[in-house]
């Protein structure tokens, strides 16, 4: 019995595998992107975390009954916790500016095309229809819609599929300028974009996200959980009379839920599945997608400026690309960079609303297609 | 090569769906703001926001936002920290005035029983205060 | 494929059917009550949603693995969320005024009159005998008994007796007034009570939730649910020393609870079964309920003011259906109409109490006589 | 027609197991008050209000009952925002007051922890710098 | 069917038994600890509540789909719960002093003796082994662990193992001081410790629960889970840039558990099972490992003293037992009854901090060696 | 007796174990601290203080900043109400300021600052504070 025990004891050190060393050097990296560079640190962290904890020897934490399985079939199996973060998302965003420039919504169609972009590139990769589209969505360059999309259709590549939309994401602020500036003139950025003064009524308000819902929802119905999620959260935002329920949907809940969902996708980044060529091929893509999204975004705005004689910002096309709100945020640096008495913030905010919803549509529309003829 | 169909296909399927989806969108939108009435569009406006700004649990957060204190009289600035307190205050007190104005028709429960213990216990002991003081 | 996939791209628009579209106007209609006339948004704002994203053609929220699927086997089918719910409001209700006038009691009994009337009204309908349980609960005017109730003795009648049973809730102020000025004399409604001067001790609120425990979860086993969670809020309440459970239990918990309770209850108002004769017929015996439950409080009220030589003012009888705390507010209302100086509030708080307590007993009664003799 | 009769029978032992529980509870009350310390009883009473108001986590909860300000000068009512600012100020205040004076029994371990972080770190930040202050 | 409903009406108070009674009493007791005395009411309030729900006569609650039954599934089974607290507790302690005097780590391994002591006595009044490493885990006088070994080992002893376990750290400020002063001079006593003045960064702090993790977890894999899930909480805390997590892990989500927790364990106490000689032994027992873990701290600390030629306040050495951080409070108190100038309060809490640690690996590690041997 | 010898044979390996494991931390410890950067480690643990500070949606965290309020002429304290009250007005400006100024690198989403660990801040404080004070 002894000697069988003292192997026992000794089953950790032997059970280290090179692989769970180099998760942990990976986690390493994610944490400190999340802690020194703040990037995206509310889900990087957890993930970074949950990869350590799935990595050490004979984890008892992915094991069945272990914590993190516990939270992964709570949540990420069955599409509940990115569905619940959409409704706190939707509690949080204002579709005021998007409200008063619908024309906003083309470009936040624009910013979807890096999704079938990718999609296309990752088939001639020689990865299967199911995993090329899971892959495109990181196009959606929307956090939760990556996680649903590629939850259903690859569940194997959750981890770095995820990893990438939230570090991109992260990277926008970076990534964007330098092709901002590439496909815009110094003369257009500096185009002043007339201040949209209407006042969108509370009414309207509160009938925006109903109508999205039910228009989606019935021409999309894939669509309608993300969308459904989405809106839900606005609606109790806008109605003003729940506010109970707004804040435990974009606080306490959206925050129990952010961390659940990052441990258990960190827990999905076991390095035996990890560590493959595809995993690098997937962060390539990502970075495509990105660059492809923002490309088009820009390009459709610069042809609305012609049609507008010159009075429409192409900058603004950048924010299409949904990575709410930091998208925005980025077009007023840019612009801002050019001249600083510009001010295209509210009409970014437009189109980088626009483009959140755009997302969750990309993302049903991307399941209705795949899963309709993946089989 | 049929993969690549495949992904021209969905490309342009799923774009096509996409653009139809935001256009019609845009319609909708277009349609809803034709009937927008503006003052009172803005009225409410105002109130949602507010609303909404207690909403978030953080009455107090955008307080500092909210009012612009100017010395009347032409003098220095205030104080951040005062602006501050003063922002606090008017959240709060605006809160209880919503809550204790509310219509009989608002409902208390069960959820905004939490504000009702807060602020209408106060508005119901002062009134039983007032009861017990009327002898004198 | 291309031709399947068309089909499968306009399965939303052609599996959009009339039921579907009528129950967008109940949604409709329901979220006007709930956000223009402020009628318990907070549970009829998720109710609506429920049913505007349940009744989505093909709506995946409602499939095998749909979030409302999800949140409905998690909370409604087990029981657990009106129970958490009922935790938070024992820990919000403050029963001092009962303990103050521990005769109101009786009140808070005769308020559940209603409940059996109506059963009886039911079953002469042609309801089943569970059916019409089910819906004689709406008189307990009190949500989550209500929902524990018709829960498990008819599942599918959930949708229609909840709304039923929030909606009238929230006209509580509109309802009874003129039951209450038809049922008494200008001059009784003028009766000024004295106040109940009487402290109570701490212990003595400690003990309350204890003794009531022990007391009804002895007699009526099928009660203890319901007045177990109660009293369990409400003893962690008056422990004071754990305020921060009696917090979450108030504020956290109730509101996540709420949110998915509502959007759960919401899904299952599908249109095909929604949209029955029955259900006109439940709303209809519904404010009959209300209206009994009222009346006999009222008539109780005024044998005791005639026993107790004119010096209880029978409006108080009104506040015995539970609805808390409405009801004890309508009654200070119509009572300073008649008298401005008159303040029968804190007494009206006693008999709502009562009510509140009342409505569990009688829930748990019910379940006990209709579950053991229905099979 | 043997469902009206059910419905009958179940009204008429329905009503009355109610009824006969709540009068059982009625007895049971008068016996406990039978029992009442008034004295004592009043002060944990209002003791157990505070807490209870503390309880609600929102110290902002019983600002306007606390707060009966005056003008001692008989000078003008102070305006609600600074009267608001002020509750905030002395529901926190009693909060710390209340929890730094817990007794040594006092559990902090798991839950209270919360309140130990927010005050009682204060006041062991207080003994510790005494500590680094002693020296000089 | 009269009779048999009548039989079935009274079913609530024939049903009820001595035994019922007897835990109606007991839970009464621990409602007195927890109201009155503040014994941990967090934990002991929720228990005894849910002591008396299960002990109802026919409690529906413990049926199938009971409430308790619910919430013993969803946490306790599963250990779900006790680790979820971990992530609290760990979001909650500041390793600060701890990093500033590393030796302590040696009174916090001694603090641990008691766990393996007690154990044995346990084998020699007839328990099986793995009932007596269960009834061994209260010497780590650390609720969660006790919790989540005991839950794994023995789980029909949860009941009065956890009852024991946080009675007596609530009872740390009454058992520990005559040991301590009985094992140590007034002129240890009085011993000054020179302030550890060094400063620890805030990258050492954000490394220690990464590396903690990565050793214990790879030595002791049966460990990974209680030090994991205490060492992301402290990763959260230390690394600054996720509050949102930090909050939510340590309030809203560690109320809600803590809440649940209590009253699944309270709902394991029902008479027929917890009134056993055995509970006796175990309460008894308890108390033993108490001592000891006390005695052994001290005696190690007494040592260190010796070697450190007398700079080493041999009180410390009681604060190595965790119940964290009331350990290292009476410690203070202890020393300033001798010399009112004397703080050793942050060299206690390096030593208490270690307790805490030491407590999860003792439990890990008594997982491995019996369930290694058990079967 | 076999259950005394597993019982001993546990207790040695298990003891055995656990302070190989905490030595085993004692050096990783001891290894960490030998390349501690005091300057830049002080610095960080200023802002993270800050963080930390503001994290808490709960005013009361910066308690510490509340003691040092002192009147600078000498006059006599201040209320302990206006005391706190100036202490949350400076918690909340800050905030507002902090959230107002983030650099668009922050990531506001899901979560922006609004509540976390409590805690934190004390402990931290007293130790930048004892930071700052060495110099002099
Ligand atoms: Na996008
Ligand atoms: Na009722
Ligand atoms: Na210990």
């Amino acid at each position: 019995m002894s000697d069988a025990t003292i192997a026992q004891l000794l089953a950790g050190v032997t059970g280290l595998t090179w692989q769970a060393i180099v998760m942990f050097g990976v986690a390493g990296i994610l944490l400190w992107l999340a802690i020194a560079r703040d990037y995206e640190p509310l889900l990087l962290l957890p993930i970074a975390a949950g990869a350590i904890l799935a990595n050490l020897p004979h984890s008892p934490l992915i094991g069945e009954e272990g914590l993190l399985t516990i939270l992964y079939d709570a949540g990420i199996e069955n599409e509940l916790f990115p569905l619940l973060i959409f409704i706190g998302i939707g509690a949080l965003t204002d579709f005021g500016p998007l409200l008063e420039n619908p024309r906003m919504v083309l470009l936040g169609a624009a910013g979807q095309f890096g999704i079938f972009g990718v999609l296309i590139l990752a088939l001639l990769l020689g990865f299967s229809r199911a995993e090329s589209a899971s892959i495109g969505i990181i196009g959606a360059i929307d956090g939760p819609t990556s996680i649903y999309v590629s939850g259903q259709l690859a569940p194997h590549l959750l981890g770095p599929i995820t990893v990438a939309a939230y570090s991109y994401m992260a990277l926008v602020p970076v990534i964007m300028p330098p092709i901002m500036r590439a496909l815009t003139t110094p003369a257009e950025r500096r185009i002043r974009m007339a201040p949209g003064g209407r006042t969108v009524s509370r009414r309207t308000r509160i009938l925006f996200p109903i109508g999205v819902t039910l228009l989606v929802g019935t021409l999309v119905p894939m669509a309608a959980p993300l969308i459904g999620a989405l809106m839900l959260g606005n609606l109790m935002r806008e109605s003003g009379v729940v506010q109970r329920l707004t804040g435990a949907a974009s606080n306490e809940l959206a925050n129990v839920v952010t961390l659940f969902l990052g441990l258990a996708i960190g827990s999905t980044m076991v390095g035996a599945s990890f560590l493959q060529p595809g995993t690098l091929a997937i962060l390539g893509l990502g970075i495509v997608a990105f660059g492809l999204d923002a490309a088009t975004g820009l390009v459709l705005a610069k042809g609305l400026n012609r049609l507008s004689g010159g009075t429409f910002n192409p900058l603004i096309g950048a924010a299409g690309i949904s990575a709410f709100p930091m998208a925005a945020r980025v077009v007023q640096r840019v612009a801002q960079s050019e001249d600083f008495e510009n001010f295209p913030l509210m009409h970014a905010m437009g189109a980088n609303a626009a483009g959140q919803v755009a997302s969750a549509v990309a993302g049903g529309v991307l399941l209705a297609l795949v899963a309709g003829s993946a089989v | 090569m049929d993969d690549l169909g495949f992904g021209l296909w969905v490309t342009f399927v799923g774009m096509g769906l996409v653009f139809g989806l935001l256009v019609a969108l845009w319609l909708l939108l277009s349609l809803a703001l034709r009937f927008e009435a503006r003052g009172p569009g803005a009225a409410d406006e105002r109130r949602a926001t507010d609303e909404a700004r207690l909403a978030t649990g953080a009455a107090v957060a955008p307080a500092p936002e909210r009012i612009a204190i100017r010395p009347t009289d032409g003098g220095p600035p205030p104080e951040p920290a005062l602006v501050a307190a003063i922002g606090v205050a008017v959240a709060l007190h605006a809160e209880s005035r919503r809550l204790q104005a509310a219509p009989a028709m608002r409902s208390y429960w069960p959820g905004s029983l939490l504000f009702a213990s807060r602020w209408v216990s106060a508005g119901r002991t002062r009134q039983s205060q007032s009861w017990h003081r009327r002898p004198r």
